[in-house]
């Protein structure tokens, strides 16, 4: 098969008097750039990235927000968001965001996190962030195992899951149960928007952005700590399809980590 | 005799696992091996390689950067290593999946259409042996119940009913390589 | 002969720490020594009861290993490069209260988060103290596969017999690596140096036993680092270890250890076969250094070229042991490349053979 | 056929094969080729011609190689150029 | 005026026919080594040192207990405890604890920390062990200091209290409020026991005692972590005369940290 | 003439950290040198504005620095030698992406808790890299209180100048002591240098700006790390400083830094009240060393007694600049024991007048 | 005087003065002595023969320097020998 | 000149504070001085004391093993000290609490019952100066309005209404040693 047949195979059922920039309703943001993901098939980081460039390019805030990556599969955030960034040492984001923050205190800032990231080497930084109150957004991807470093436990992996060091499944007498990190900042009083959702199918994702949004809202009105925990899937370390994970999002991690607000604002509960 | 070798390919399509069963076919025969994969990152979606080293003596460094073969499963992974081969030494492409295949005249190229023959066995995941076959075909390194051998330590016992399937992709690939050599010889 | 396996260079390690009776192993996941932790997380429990525990951080992990280690027990941990700096004040105070123990770093390159490609740019922090005050570790360099497992089994009978904790440094190539192994015997669990020092709860028959690094009065905190000073001494009379190919009638030396020694061994092959008469020495405990096997060779060659993976560190300990009395060149490469035997031959022949 | 609402124009060469846009289509619009690209991944293409616009896909595509169109409904108002789509596309809107 | 009177002086009011053996009902237990603590007038520190010695010396399991001291005031408890013990580096005694109490997992096993060293550098180390459950008893000692560095502010500092570090009084808009780390731990599953106590009065060091009695049986039962916070003074860095400190603890310190249990095993609920 | 002031040396670091400019302090209390927080914390906020928080950790510390050196402000920690050994892997990532920022270990005696009497034992840790990777640091050694303040000012120009991080490596007893100081006047918040590199928010009128120090491929990581050591090879260049004492008729040399050389300028004194011609030389910067001072003054003299309050750290680098061209001796120290100038002097005397 | 039910023993160079014990007792029996001992600190002294044996100064002792005695109530079982008691301390009880 | 001392005491009598406004009085003549205490948890309840050098020249070595004067404020300060005052040098000791008097006779000793006068002051707190006072009125290092000056910059503004008293004791100090030494001369 040439080159030739492919093009044409694949556009054949092409509208020309639809795809014109008239009726164009999504795009990707100009924010996220245009080179390949270095992600899984049907990994949720680059869902999350891609909302959270939306979010930024439509708030118009670029030129104010300042990110920070953490060390885990999405290290390399910053080679995607158009945006400054810098680039933490494992677990210490929030202890980097705090540092930019602290000088900065007129820009937005948000770190991005993998639960092995935020709720194993980084706990100390986070619950003393999150106790501070600083004013940023923590973006917690809680994908319940370690991805980068090919699927080892993570303090979020459930009861029972198979990873690399759990080859007989979690056993919670020996490691311990699933950490609900988010339900244990959201106590600290200078945390002020803590919420759970995921990306795994439409409609969650549209909640998970407008969730992103409203945390900026909070921050430019130094409201404090806003944390949003994404439930998302890790396909090749759970060793499933894309399709088969977000399952297993559906069916395993939401009866465990349920989705929805655990935390709001004073003034809108 | 020393061979050094290097399998390169997509992740997933079993490049590092048919170094393997080649250095435990060497195990077999009790000759020193090494085995060397590229780690890390870049396995998620990216490519894949390892180097095999068989040989007869001790084996001092596994850092090599010029091969008695090269076994290419696409075209990236040709792009790389054509240059890396010997002069006369072999390289083995997936032929299905190359658009631009090798041009070095001092070595022997070897396209495979293993893609092809894995189709037919219905069974994509076979496309590794079917390259090593190819491989073996070529050099004779080691003998064909050493890479059943290899196989066994390779597959997780669950897998073991695979083994008939797997021995027939290799034969499958020495048999193209047979046929390739006696087209030239 | 012991059995014989296939395996990476972290699996022998891991296969070897139950075999030599490792009572507790405690790490965190870090490319390229996960397999580590895999490992003993598949294996260990079922074979000998050894306690194998994911920490939350490479902190924990080296102060669970204190615990454990002061409890008695033959304790273990593993990292690599940026976890290894973690465990730096951890490491310092398992020095001063003396307690033997076993970490391995599988060095990747750096500085920073770096990559995770094999490098040996951790010598300084391993060799020199990467953490505070006046101590050392053993430091032992395993350039095979089979001496990932042997090191397990040396570097806890030298930590039992030392006190000391002992550090297998090695990196991501031959952690990564699978070459044939040959496995030694299922040791006794615990080993069997006795630790009357151990905390397990003070019979009567004894008085309490405690583990500590606090001397808050210098008198005795120097008298601390004294008995420490005369350990160490102890330690370079008695530990140096050490690989030598084709010195005898050697007009050069390369020197190197670890990775870039396997492959300076395919120099010397290159080297010879062109007529050089270039040798090898291959430090394998880097703390103590085989200074007294530079010193003696030195009236007898022309130049030294040490090769490492870095920017130039061991070549420090090199050239203090040969003060001054021959030439030492220095060729490295950094940040997970590695260099090919021709490549370092051909250097060689630039700056001792052409005399640049 | 459906009415025609809605169009998408897919980045193939981007595009992972993941499936989770087919399954997030309420029209079953969309499938996996049987072709692969060049990352050797079978890459969505249009099965059917009943797009409404929906967006769905677009919105949970880790990868973000979705573009959508739809005629109906109100005009977005800030519509900029789209320069992103590689140029081994047949389609360039501008 | 010389040694003999002094004497006298003092013992004027001796009753020889009740200061005998007979008629002893309390002494400092044996284990408490008698050697001059090095802790200021007032402080504690000694309190809840001869407590757990009273207890461990009672329940007559000296030979099973091994305890870890932290770095802070009570750094050198090992001077005075006559039993096994691990000097663990600072923040990380729970894990040192987690090391020794993983390998011998029949000895009991205790952490003796202050504020600075379980809630401050400590975090993840505690968050941790409480929620693998270690079965292990967590002494904290919240005197909402840093006593041995001379007074700086700890994470359980009250909010407008003057500290070294906060020489106007603590601004939680800058440093955060105080955190309550018992509270939080307590909702980890691995978490046996919490409880709050105090020792500023004979009461209330009764009920202290209490708590570690049954602490030492539960870690028997294997029943997981217990943590036992202590309302402690600190005179000399809250400048306050050992009385006044008393008085700080009674209507400062306990209305923001109240006493009592905060989590009971399930069964006693 | 600048104000005199009576300062406590940690004091007056403190006060040259408001003075120079300095944005942003983030540390974590440690005896010796907590007088800094606190000292900052009564007096930054109101008179420039400067950020002062206490992290929850050195390594919240270190880290913290690095978000507000990275978002280009002047960023400043400072710990004793456990809370240092923490910072190990901060200070790697800070060296590697090339964060202009300030640090000082006010040095005590280790290993472990130690004690906390002042020690030079660290010295390795700071200038080889205590952290994991070939980097450097830039190491100021005060040996006075004036010091104390100076080396704040230098060190943060010299950070921003180099984008490099600067330790100024001091101890227990300077830090505690009280001297006079000439303070310099304020400086601009900030600093001068332009920093067009930091994260600051992307303005439409340039590229992303990111702060890193992941390279995932080898070659870049080598190209990297081949320009960090290019401007190490730039520092050693041009910012090598020492203070000579007495050395032009000098023949025998006495070497020390910090509160050692402080000591040692008296034994300079007592012993050329005994007609021992004796000069010292103090290197202020231990990274670059003055090496070619060294290697300079090596014809003239007869040995060399290098001085340290550690186990002999410093003497090494001694000894690579004089390779082995003159006799290096070494007198040390540990555990927060200070030698007095008569014990230095008689030590000399045995090993070089009566030539034991 | 009331009649006497306890008594204490103190080990006054072990006291740091630090007067908790005073404010315990129930009794009012004790105070800080004017003298000081040889650290530096005003120790703890009777000044009322009324002491009941209550325990509550030693309770609230930070320095474990009291031993009580109570002559009404059950004895206590398990009664060791006191050697801790300082030798410069007037009574010994054995 | 140069004169090398040391406060020694419990702590809480103020010893490092006696050093320091010495030093102090010393920076306000334009002299070199420093001011060395000892430092850590051994405050706790423990003993305090402070190197205090005053010098027309620079100040080389801050540490230093034989004193020109010793004031101990407190028997382990004497038995500490003693030996370490320089032949010929000064040994200041707080006669109250000190039981065995220092028994060199190659040094000047000089007995002051600090304690005594300043409970005849109603303030113990003031027992520092007494011997400040004491150790000035020998040794005559600084004036009396530099050591005024220092008291100004070592007590916080809102005690500087105690200064006064605090001069009071510095010269009842003073007087002590002027009546010891016209006794003996
Ligand atoms: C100090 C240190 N320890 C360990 C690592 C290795 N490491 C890299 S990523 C990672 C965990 C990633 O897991 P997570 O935070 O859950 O992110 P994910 O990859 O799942 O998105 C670890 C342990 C490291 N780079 N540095
Ligand atoms: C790594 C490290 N950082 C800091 C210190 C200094 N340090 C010693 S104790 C302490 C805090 C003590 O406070 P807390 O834990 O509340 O105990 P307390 O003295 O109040 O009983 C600190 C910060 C240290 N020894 N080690
Ligand atoms: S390893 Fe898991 S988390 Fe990482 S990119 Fe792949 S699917 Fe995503
Ligand atoms: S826009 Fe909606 S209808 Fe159209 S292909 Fe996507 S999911 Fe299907
Ligand atoms: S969701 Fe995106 S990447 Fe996945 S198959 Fe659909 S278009 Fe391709
Ligand atoms: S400083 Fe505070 S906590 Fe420490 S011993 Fe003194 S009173 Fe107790
Ligand atoms: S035992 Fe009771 S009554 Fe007797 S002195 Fe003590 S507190 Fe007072
Ligand atoms: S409580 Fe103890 S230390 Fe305090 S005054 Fe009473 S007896 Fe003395
Ligand atoms: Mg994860
Ligand atoms: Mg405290």
């Amino acid at each position: 098969m040439d080159e030739k047949d492919l093009k044409l195979n694949e556009t054949e059922f092409l509208n020309e008097d639809i795809c014109v920039a008239e009726y164009l309703v999504y795009k990707k943001p100009e924010t996220l750039i245009d080179i390949d993901l270095h992600y899984c098939p049907g990994c949720g980081h680059g869902v999350v990235h891609r909302l959270l460039m939306e979010v930024i390019e439509e708030m118009n805030i670029v030129d104010k927000v300042i990110g920070v990556a953490p060390v885990g599969c999405s290290v390399f955030a910053y080679n995607y968001m158009d945006i400054d960034m810098q680039e933490a040492a494992h677990g210490r984001a929030t202890a980097v965001a705090t540092g930019i923050k602290r000088v900065l205190p007129d820009k937005l800032v948000f770190t991005y996190q993998g639960d092995g990231d935020l709720a194993a080497i980084g706990t100390a930084e986070t619950i003393h962030a999150c106790n501070r109150g600083e004013n940023f957004l923590i973006v917690f991807i809680n994908n319940a195992v370690y991805g980068m470093t090919s699927g080892q436990m993570a303090p979020t992996t459930l009861p029972g899951m198979v990873t690399t060091t759990t080859p007989f499944g979690r056993d919670t007498s020996i490691t311990g149960f699933p950490l609900k990190i988010s339900e244990l900042v959201a106590q600290l009083p200078g945390v002020c928007y803590v919420t759970r959702t995921s990306v795994h199918t439409a409609g969650n994702v549209r909640r998970t952005k407008k969730a992103i949004q409203k945390a900026f809202e909070y921050q430019m009105q130094n409201k404090g700590t806003c944390l949003i925990e994404v439930l998302s899937n890790c396909p090749s370390n759970w060793k499933m399809t894309p399709l088969e994970s977000n399952k297993f999002i559906e069916e395993e991690m939401i009866p465990f980590y349920p989705l929805g607000d655990i935390k709001v604002p004073k003034e809108e509960k | 005799m020393k061979h050094e070798s290097v399998f390169s390919g997509f992740g997933g399509q079993g490049v590092l696992t048919a170094g393997m069963i080649l250095c435990y076919a060497g195990l077999n025969e009790g000759k020193e091996v090494c085995w060397m994969p590229s780690y890390g990152p870049e396995m998620r979606g990216g490519t894949a390689n390892c180097i095999a080293i068989v040989s007869d003596e001790k084996i001092s460094s596994p850092i090599i950067s010029k091969f008695d073969s090269v076994v290419a499963f696409n075209q990236p992974s040709v792009d790389k290593f054509e240059s890396m081969v010997k002069p006369g030494g072999n390289l083995f492409y997936e032929s299905t999946n190359v658009i631009s295949p090798p041009t070095r005249t001092d070595i022997d190229i070897f396209p495979i259409p293993a893609a092809n023959e894995a189709n037919k066995l219905n069974n994509l995941k076979v496309l590794n042996l079917i390259m090593l076959g190819a491989f073996n075909g070529v050099t004779n390194l080691v003998d064909d119940e050493s890479i059943v051998f290899g196989l066994k330590q390779v597959l997780p016992e669950r897998y073991h009913n695979l083994i008939p399937l797997n021995k027939e992709a290799y034969l499958i690939g020495k048999r193209l390589v047979e046929d390739i050599l006696s087209k030239v010889g | 002969m012991g059995e014989v396996r296939l395996m990476k260079g972290n699996e022998a390690l891991a296969e070897a720490a139950i075999r030599a009776g490792c009572d507790a192993y405690f790490g965190y996941p870090i490319t390229p020594q996960s397999e580590v932790l895999e490992y003993l997380s598949r294996e260990a429990p079922q074979r000998t009861g050894m306690v194998v525990l994911q920490a939350e951080s490479e902190i924990a992990s080296i102060n669970m290993i204190y615990g454990a280690a002061g409890a008695g027990k033959r304790a273990m941990t593993t990292s690599s490069s940026p976890g290894i700096s973690l465990m730096q004040e951890g490491l310092s105070y398992i020095a001063a209260a003396e307690l033997p123990c076993l970490l391995a770093n599988i060095n990747r390159g750096g500085p920073g988060l770096g990559t995770i490609q094999p490098a040996q740019s951790d010598y300084f922090q391993s060799v020199k103290g990467g953490g505070h005050g006046d101590y050392k570790l053993i430091v032992l360099a395993p350039s095979s596969v089979q001496e990932m497992a042997d090191f397990v089994r040396l570097g806890f009978d030298l930590a039992d017999k030392y006190r000391n904790p002992v550090m297998i440094l090695s990196d991501g190539a031959i952690g990564q690596m699978m070459e044939k192994v040959e496995l030694f015997e299922q040791q006794p669990k615990g080993g069997t140096f006795p630790k009357p020092w151990a905390t397990t709860g003070k019979t009567k028959d004894r008085q309490r036993n405690i583990i500590t690094s606090l001397h808050i009065d210098p008198k005795e905190m120097e008298n601390i680092n004294l008995r420490l000073q005369e350990k160490y001494h102890a330690i370079e009379e008695n530990e140096v270890r050490y690989e030598v190919m084709k010195i005898d009638d050697a007009e050069f030396i390369l020197t190197a250890y670890g990775l870039a020694a396997r492959i300076c061994q395919k120099v010397v092959e290159l080297a010879r076969e062109k007529n050089y008469k270039v040798g090898l020495i291959r430090p394998i405990t880097l703390f103590p250094f085989p200074k007294k096997l530079f010193a003696e060779i030195v009236p007898r060659i022309k130049g030294i070229l040490d090769v490492e993976l870095n920017a130039g560190q061991m070549v420090e300990d090199v050239k203090l042991s040969v003060e001054g009395k021959v030439r030492v060149e220095f060729y490295g490469r950094m940040g997970g490349i590695i260099p090919t035997p021709e490549e370092i031959l051909e250097h060689f022949e630039k700056i001792f053979i052409k005399g640049e | 056929m459906a009415k025609v609402k809605g169009d998408i124009i897919v980045d193939i060469e981007k595009c992972k094969g993941c499936e989770l846009c087919v399954v997030a289509c309420p029209q079953g619009a969309i499938a996996l080729s049987d072709n692969i690209n060049k990352k050797g991944y079978h890459y969505m293409i249009k099965i059917k011609d009943n797009c409404t616009g929906c967006e769905n896909c677009a919105l949970v595509c880790p990868d973000a190689v979705i573009t959508v169109y739809r005629k109906s409904g109100k005009k977005k108002e800030k519509i900029a150029t789209i320069s992103n789509v590689q140029n081994n596309m047949t389609m360039e809107v501008n």
